[in-house]
């Protein structure tokens, strides 16, 4: 901690002498990869509780219907007796989803992983284009400024869904064209980004490092990258008809005239599934962009704790390819019901089907993996324990998905709810967690404490599955999702008690969030100093000094082997790091600098 | 940076600690909107430009009214006659319970509440149709505070019947936000009646004490400190002076609750099932098969553009574009008494403030599309035209005969699916079938 | 504590599939959270499906969770005194693809005849000699929030001036192949009966066709499960499946009432549409 | 092959001093400066995102309702000038290879020059685009809320929309009139028969008539008078058939009145001659004023007279009211009449002649204007970027050192020449 700001401190110097200026240099518009990331996880972490807080609330009011809800319910609607309307629980669900998804998951995972780590493991001092970089979190701060003024606009917000289908989407409030915009920006930013890891990873890799030397987070990134640059601007084509629909009222998503209460609202001659479909080839892929990230940094502390290579780590880095080549063309299993022609159905669930395989044989190597190995448990072990645990329900409830017969009944279900909470929560959030213990040392020059890491994972991982797994059973029985009153229908009356246990289990998760947060302000304070490599781990970034200078390395970091030599025979050590020489560096891979 | 974490922290202590705290406590008890829009006209018309009436009038009503009525929570109602209340046959307190109050959650058949949980989102607490949803309908939630009507079996300026209103909660009106409570049980049903009659009793009453202001000279509707035993300075008061004082107030009570309610509002919603239109004996010709029954359509097309002068406002295509100027009686209450134009949105900002929805012109029905407010049953058209519809510009007439209505009746039904001059299969536009 | 760990990671198949098994026999606290009762006959496929991909399913989740358990038991850092150094085997991952690849591509072909009954093949009736499609028996007319259903007047069609519609009440005959044209007038719905096992998005501009065949009497709700506003929660609708006959008087009942008053003993105050039955 | 070392030496504004002594050396995946990777995978998100335009096209107008696709005449789409659009872009794409040869040969002026013309042919582009847009914009064919001037089908709501609209435009002339009133009158008169003989006719007539077949024809006719899209001999027929119908109509209705004239002529005759008579009764009546100065009572003459006044001005009355019903009758059929002498010769229809954008019916107009203006939007805003990146390079030393800033500039310019390149054939060809 100390360490960085004064490496960044010696850095800055010379150049103004005003502190503020100083300040803004270093720690606001920065175009230190580092910093970047640092302040792409602190963004993400305060939108995480705010989205936290939002499905709170959404749990309140399936466990409690209608009655005083804490916080909203004083503060706005005091005059009904703390009662919300049913339009504000659907601005909670919209922007829960929207804030989980744009602005927590994916910024936490490629950008504020992807930035931090991405330089650091293929031994760069920097991303390609670090001015770009800067702009790719600064193009955030429209969207936050969107996304915080759609709460302020008539209606409380956004209420489409994040999903946004037109027409519902053209005929809601105005705070619907300032969620439109924010996407548009967030997509900005994440293309920029991308464009900059691509160019970074294919471009700017030390010497000897291979591409099939990089570490699984390298190429999970990687094919991240890709996938956001080429599935994002077409979600962005989108959004652009969908706000000139609402704006222009061109009508390319409404059909002829759409009369709501007997009011003309949109003429067009448009599609409302032509959406559904350009929103899905986007976010099919999107749930790739918010799980293969994770995946690999799983990969990654997973090996390094059982202190034995990855298993497959080929089969790996082709199952990441395979899962992103189908992912392109998975979309319409989010559509089987919606009026999509119908024998299209059937190629998307093959292709569905087929998008299992990878994820298996990625599941089954983890395993690979752990067997036979050195296990220690420490706390981001847990949680990549837990990833793959967690991800395993995630997938095999997405198979019983994958079928459309069967999808007929749970779509729009809780079943859905559930499925996608176990991959994005069980899962995606969990490695991230995982990734901040495992990655903390080295952004901060100090480690997190393990007592209260463990108490955090155990705690999080019992009420995770006491939350999301009832959700099952409640998806079967029928129990839409985004109902603010289910109980209503007579059928789902007894189904409320089962929603109290789901409430209460997600309240305990939320509490024990806090866990965390003490953890993580605490240890910047109060934890154990850590050297260059405290996990004894092989990858670049450990050679480097915790937390690393500007520039990253102190030395000009060669590559002599790939990530994963852990335990190898020929070496006393158990971890073998990939720029240390046993031999002199192959020639032919490193270009001599100055040809 | 460790500089900027303690800032961090501290702002977000700033921003999170009264947040916290304010969800912590839980919402006060509501209470009913004090209904500002009427009094603003009732300054409006009785004072001269800018003086406003004290404060405390304000004051006053809300006090009478809590008295008689209670709060949202705690429902009363002020049976002036003691058990031979006709008020009685108008509503009974046990519905009125089932229905007031904060929604219980503990039990699963939840019958306490129902109000607040299925109505006042867009009807608001107070009946006021200023729920929470209510800005963004069209059209908007009916304020029952004026007592009016659409949709019912009795005549102009009647009240309707229980029956009525149980209909319109069973059915909800269709081609509005209003929708349809069927699973309900009869006894929700009743209870949610009962309550809609007692808050359209109550803003009644209150509309009524705000046009009396005018005639108080300051002196309060019912002054409670009369029943007090202390006076002002503390002293008490002799027998004497409590039993005049007893006498005074019970006069004004008398005032208020056997004048105003009893006799003015009270009386008219006490049977009004005495009141109900009949429907007259259909023609023959009504039925589907009978040979005539094109001619009758003929008929009834020709009085729609003619006689009836269904045209003027529904429009010679029939799409309810004849007129699009006109609002209905709960705008006209204020926007046209106050002598406030439309067209100048500055002129009525202070009624917008005070609590009034923004004016909409009223759009008459397109009548091509099948949908029909007031219920589709022959019977229900039949009254639509026969009677008017209560609070708009559709009028009753009585110049037609009842073979004339009938004869329109049969053709606005037929209307909807009347050919508009295109073959079948070219008709929707962009209507792909899929199967 | 290495113990421990393994044990939580035990559980999670054991009460996983503990509390499926709980659920799908309906013991406390799971009482009637898994599928409904089915009333349909193509539901019965559905239902089969799900139970066959529940148990494969059941079957892999414990097995990875068995690996997973035994690994944190066996390989902790405390017993093993260092890992076995391999990172790859052909053989075995050759298995663990291609027998996952063999039970997905039977997974995908054993389904597709359900498909294609639930949700391509219209029933059809026979018309002069020859099977012509079914046409619709009423028309759901889906709307914010509620639901119309117009069934066909005496001239058995739809969209026609004799059609009598009902809000949020649909009754069909059982033992029958039933049809329904669906449509919208503003935004996307979903018309879903859970006890049938049948559900359509139903999009602006277009006309959907919904069949199916239910085997016994009941009375259930219909729910619309794509968001539709504010009021989504609200789209409830009652369905009653009565046996044909009941049916048949019903809809004479229906076509009483759309006839008016003929003479005045026939009159009746006020439509009582609205009165339960 | 220059490598990263090149970069690495020219020292970043923001980077300051680094913590390390020696420059990093890198190994590269392709043989090119990440800014030329950069580009080119900018490139690829640009295709997916043009991917997603053109699919919308395509998803649109081949999803259009039987098959309806306005030709490029009905739309006014001019081919020749796309086709020069084609060539100016074409043009465009070689003259920044020339700049970026030049640049690489470190002949700097023959650099800007070459720049300056790339930029001048793409400010050439734009200025066609702009007369396109300008004589869509004044054809009426935009997207424009909350209804286009574009209706797809001739149908009730389109003349109900007429009608309001027109009203608009009336109340505003009307206000406008005022003010000028010489000008405006013309229009005015205009717009009033419009009204009464197209509108009000067709409205009439189709909530009035029974016939299917009928009805169709009065709205599609309607349609085809404010803006043909092609020749209609059906419609010309229907048109002729009605004004001869209405001209013996008017003709019956004219004899009709004629004769009531005559009738009504008679009666006020005949009521003159009557009262002329009992005046003169009455006054030799009220001659025989007795002692008393009493009348006698009126005789048998004058009352019959008095009775037959009276019935005889009930006569002229009714003849009188069947006059005025015959006016109106005869009133629409005139000007209905007068609307079609003034409005069935006009061979590019009421809006367009009158230039008065009323909405008109296009089928699949209003897709067809989404899309186009989407799509062409969306290329422009393309080539305007381009055209702003070359204003930032052009008062720079185009030298061998900025070659590779140039390569790039041109990647993208030949990436947006080669978007055009599919968009001309789609948009004005087929």
């Amino acid at each position: 901690m100390s360490d960085m700001s004064t490496q960044l401190e010696t850095a800055s110097k010379g150049r103004s002498g005003n502190p503020i200026l100083r300040f803004l240099g270093s720690y606001v518009f920065s175009t230190d990869h580092k910093i970047i990331g640092l302040q792409f996880l602190f963004s993400s972490l305060i939108w995480f509780a705010i989205g936290g807080m939002l499905a709170l609330a959404i749990r309140w009011q399936l466990a409690f219907p209608w009655s005083d809800m804490p916080i909203f319910g004083p503060t706005l609607f005091a005059s009904e007796g703390g009662q919300i309307p049913g339009v504000f629980y659907n601005m909670l669900f919209t922007m829960h989803a929207t804030i989980m998804i744009f602005f927590v998951i994916i910024p936490i995972l490629s950008g504020a992983f992807g930035n931090y780590l991405i330089p650091l493991m293929i031994g760069a001092e920097d991303m390609a284009f670090p001015r770009l970089n800067m702009f790719s979190y600064w193009f955030m701060w429209p969207a936050f400024a969107c996304m915080i003024g759609s709460f302020f606009m008539p209606g409380f917000g956004p209420t489409a869904g994040w999903t946004s289908y037109p027409t519902l989407s053209l005929i809601t409030g105005d705070a619907q064209n300032l969620w439109i915009l924010g996407l548009i920006f967030v997509g900005i930013s994440s293309m920029i980004g991308s464009i900059n890891y691509m160019t970074t990873i294919l471009q700017m890799r030390a010497p000897g490092m291979r591409m099939f030397r990089m570490p699984m987070t390298v190429w999970a990134l990687f094919i991240t990258a890709i996938l956001q640059a080429f599935a994002l601007p077409v979600l962005t084509a989108a959004l652009f008809m969908q706000l000139s629909d609402r704006i222009l009222a061109t009508g390319f998503f409404a059909p002829e005239a759409i009369l709501v209460n007997d009011t003309t609202s949109i003429s067009g001659g448009g599609e409302p599934l032509l959406w559904q479909h350009l929103f899905w080839f986007y976010s099919h892929p999107a749930v790739y962009i918010m799980i293969l990230p994770a995946m690999g940094m799983v990969s990654d502390m997973l090996s390094c704790f059982a202190r034995k290579p990855l298993f497959g780590y080929r089969p790996m880095v082709y199952s990441l390819t395979a899962i992103a080549g189908l992912g392109f063309v998975v979309w319409g299993h989010h559509m089987f019901v919606s009026g999509m022609n119908r024998i299209l159905a059937i190629s998307f669930m093959v292709s569905t089907m087929l998008i299992a395989l990878p994820s298996g044989i990625k599941v089954f190597n983890w395993l690979g993996t752990l067997w036979g190995g050195r296990l220690y448990l420490t706390t981001p072990m847990l949680f990549s324990i837990g990833f793959v645990s967690m991800f395993i329900i995630g997938g095999l409830s997405g198979i019983v998905m994958a079928a459309p017969p069967v999808d007929i009944q749970i779509h729009d279900t809780y079943f859905i709810v559930a499925h996608f909470h176990y991959v994005l929560f069980g899962a995606s959030v969990l490695g991230v967690m995982g990734a901040i213990y495992f990655w903390y040392p080295k952004m901060f020059g100090r480690m997190m404490n393990e007592t209260m890491g463990k108490i955090h994972f155990v705690l999080t991982f019992i009420f995770l599955n006491g939350t999301f797994f009832p959700m099952h059973f409640l998806g079967a029985r029928g129990f839409p999702r985004r109902y603010a009153d289910p109980y209503r229908f007579e059928e789902f009356q007894d189904l409320l008690p089962l929603n109290q246990f789901i409430t209460l289990c997600a309240f305990l998760m939320g509490a024990a969030q806090l866990i965390f947060l003490v953890n993580f302000f605490g240890s910047l304070f109060w934890g154990r100093k850590a050297g260059r490599n405290p996990w004894n781990a092989n990858s670049l970034e450990w050679s480097a000094p915790s937390p690393p200078p500007h520039g990253n390395f102190d030395f000009q970091p060669y590559v002599y082997r790939g990530p994963y030599e852990y335990s190898h025979p020929g070496r006393e050590d158990d971890h073998w790091p990939q720029v240390e020489s046993a031999e002199a560096p192959d020639s032919q891979e490193i270009p001599s600098p100055t040809a | 940076m460790r500089h900027v974490l303690l800032q961090t922290s501290r702002l977000l202590a700033v921003i999170l600690i009264p947040a916290i705290l304010a969800g912590c406590h839980s919402s006060p008890e509501p209470q009913f909107r004090f209904n500002r829009v009427a009094l603003l006209k009732q300054e409006k018309t009785d004072l001269s430009e800018g003086e406003t009436y004290p404060a405390d009038y304000q004051q006053e009503i809300g006090n009478v009214l809590t008295a008689l009525y209670g709060t949202p929570d705690q429902p009363r109602f002020p049976f002036p006659l003691g058990a031979e209340d006709p008020g009685h046959e108008v509503l009974s307190l046990e519905n009125l319970e089932r229905a007031a109050g904060p929604v219980r959650t503990d039990k699963l058949g939840r019958t306490a509440g129902l109000y607040r949980e299925l109505c006042s989102h867009c009807h608001g607490i107070t009946g006021d149709g200023f729920g929470g949803t209510a800005p963004s309908l069209s059209p908007y939630p009916r304020d029952f505070r004026l007592g009016k009507f659409k949709f019912k079996s009795t005549p102009l300026r009647r009240m309707p019947t229980d029956e009525d209103l149980d209909r319109i909660i069973r059915n909800g009106i269709p081609g509005t936000a209003m929708p349809s409570f069927r699973t309900l049980t009869d006894e929700e049903v009743d209870a949610l009646v009962d309550y809609v009659k007692y808050l359209t009793i109550r803003g009644q009453h209150e509309r009524r004490l705000i046009a009396e202001l005018g005639n108080l000279d300051g002196e309060p509707f019912m002054n409670f400190d009369l029943l007090q035993e202390n006076d002002p300075q503390g002293q008490q008061v002799d027998e004497e002076t409590q039993a005049e004082n007893l006498e005074e107030f019970q006069a004004q009570m008398y005032m208020v609750v056997g004048e105003y309610l009893g006799e003015d509002i009270l009386s008219r919603w006490v049977e009004p099932e005495d009141e109900i239109s009949s429907v007259e004996m259909a023609p023959a010709a009504f039925r589907l098969d009978h040979p005539a029954h094109s001619n009758l359509i003929l008929q009834g097309k020709s009085l729609f553009y003619g006689k009836a002068n269904c045209v003027q406002c529904h429009g010679e295509t029939g799409l309810g574009d004849g007129q699009t100027t006109n609002f209905d009686d709960w705008t006209n209450d204020w926007l046209k008494t106050a002598g406030v134009s439309y067209d100048d949105p500055a002129s009525y900002n202070d009624f917008l403030q005070a609590g009034a929805l923004y004016p909409r012109p009223i759009i008459p029905r397109n009548l091509r599309i099948p949908v029909f407010r007031g219920g589709n049953l022959p019977s229900d058209v039949y009254r639509r035209i026969a009677n008017g519809i209560e609070g708009t510009p559709m009028p009753s007439s009585p110049t037609l005969s009842n073979e004339e209505i009938w004869a329109l009746v049969c053709y606005v039904k037929s209307l909807p699916y009347e050919n508009e001059g295109l073959p079948r299969d070219e008709l929707p536009v962009n209507e792909r079938v899929v199967d | 504590m290495n113990r421990f760990w393994s044990i939580l990671f035990f559980l999670v198949p054991l009460l996983g599939t503990g509390t499926f098994l709980m659920a799908a026999w309906g013991m406390a606290p799971f009482q009637g959270a898994w599928l409904p009762e089915n009333y349909s006959v193509a539901g019965k496929t559905i239902d089969h499906l799900f139970y066959l991909l529940c148990w494969i399913s059941a079957l892999i989740f414990i097995g990875t969770g068995i690996v997973i358990g035994w690994v944190l038991w066996r390989y902790d850092h405390r017993r093993q005194q260092r890992a076995h150094y391999f990172s790859h085997n052909f053989k075995l991952e050759m298995v663990w693809t291609i027998i996952p690849a063999i039970i997905l591509v039977f997974i995908a072909f054993y389904q597709m005849n359900a498909w294609a009954e639930t949700k391509m093949i219209r029933p059809t009736i026979m018309q002069n000699g020859q099977a012509v499609t079914k046409p619709p028996m009423v028309l759901v007319m889906a709307k914010r929030f509620g639901w119309e259903f117009h069934y066909a007047g005496p001239d058995g069609l739809i969209e026609t001036a004799d059609d009598d519609y009902i809000e949020n009440e649909l009754v069909l005959p059982i033992d029958t192949d039933i049809v329904l044209q669906l449509e919208t007038r503003d935004v996307i719905h979903s018309f879903f009966v859970p006890q049938l096992r049948v559900k359509q998005d139903i999009v602006p501009g277009m006309k959907q066709f919904m069949w199916f065949r239910a085997t016994s009497t009941a009375e259930m709700e219909i729910a619309c499960t794509e968001l539709c506003g504010w009021g989504h929660y609200t789209m409830q609708g009652r369905l009653r499946l009565v046996t044909p006959t009941d049916y048949q008087a019903w809809l004479a009942e229906r076509r009483q009432r759309q006839t008016p008053p003929m003479n005045p003993e026939q009159e009746e105050t006020g439509t009582d549409q609205a009165k339960p039955e | 092959m220059d490598t990263m070392a090149n970069s690495r030496t020219k020292p970043e504004p923001d980077h300051g001093s680094h913590g390390h002594a020696v420059p990093l050396v890198y190994q590269r995946a392709l043989p090119m400066s990440p800014g030329k990777v950069a580009i080119w995978l900018f490139l690829s998100t640009e295709i997916m995102f043009f991917t997603a335009l053109i699919g919308t096209y395509i998803v649109l107008r081949f999803g259009a309702p039987g098959g309806t696709w306005p030709t490029p005449a009905q739309v006014g789409v001019v081919e020749w000038l796309g086709a020069l659009n084609t060539f100016v872009l074409i043009c465009s794409s070689m003259t920044i290879v020339f700049a970026y040869e030049a640049a690489k040969s470190d002949r700097v002026r023959s650099a800007r020059s070459w720049l300056l013309a790339t930029m001048l042919l793409g400010l050439v582009f734009l200025g066609i685009k702009g007369v396109e847009y300008k004589s869509k914009y004044s054809h009426g064919i935009y997207p424009r809320f909350p209804r286009s001037l574009m209706h797809d089908r001739a149908d009730l709501y389109f003349v109900s929309n007429f009608s309001s609209q027109l009203k608009q435009r009336i109340a505003d002339e009307e206000a406008f009139s005022n003010q000028s009133p010489k000008q405006a009158v013309a229009t005015l008169e205009r717009l009033y028969l419009i009204q009464t003989g197209l509108v009000n006719w067709t409205e009439k007539k189709v909530g009035m008539s029974d016939d299917p077949q009928m009805k169709r024809l009065a709205l599609e006719s309607f349609a085809h008078q404010i803006h043909p899209l092609s020749k209609r001999p059906d419609i010309d027929k229907y048109l002729a058939d009605e004004q001869t119908e209405l001209m013996q109509e008017q003709q019956q209705l004219v004899t009709q009145q004629e004769q009531l004239e005559s009738d009504l002529a008679t009666a006020q005759q005949q009521l003159a001659t009557l009262s002329d008579e009992i005046a003169q009764l009455e006054s030799d009546r009220k001659s025989l004023v007795d002692d008393d100065g009493n009348f006698p009572e009126p005789g048998e003459p004058e009352q019959q007279r008095k009775a037959q006044l009276e019935s005889t001005e009930q006569k002229a009355k009714s003849i009188t009211e069947s006059i005025s019903s015959l006016n109106q009758q005869l009133n629409p059929i005139q000007r209905r009449l007068e609307a079609h002498s003034a409005f069935n010769q006009l061979e590019k229809g009421i809006n367009e002649h009158f230039h008065l954008k009323l909405p008109m019916v296009i089928p699949s107009g209003n897709t067809w204007a989404n899309t186009y203006f989407l799509i062409t939007g969306f290329h422009a805003l393309h080539v305007v970027i381009g055209i702003i990146v070359f204003l930032l390079l052009l008062p720079l030393e185009l030298n061998r050192r900025r070659a590779k800033v140039m390569e790039n500039v041109g990647l993208y310019w030949h990436f947006v020449d080669i978007v055009w390149i599919f968009l001309f054939p789609m948009i004005y060809l087929f």
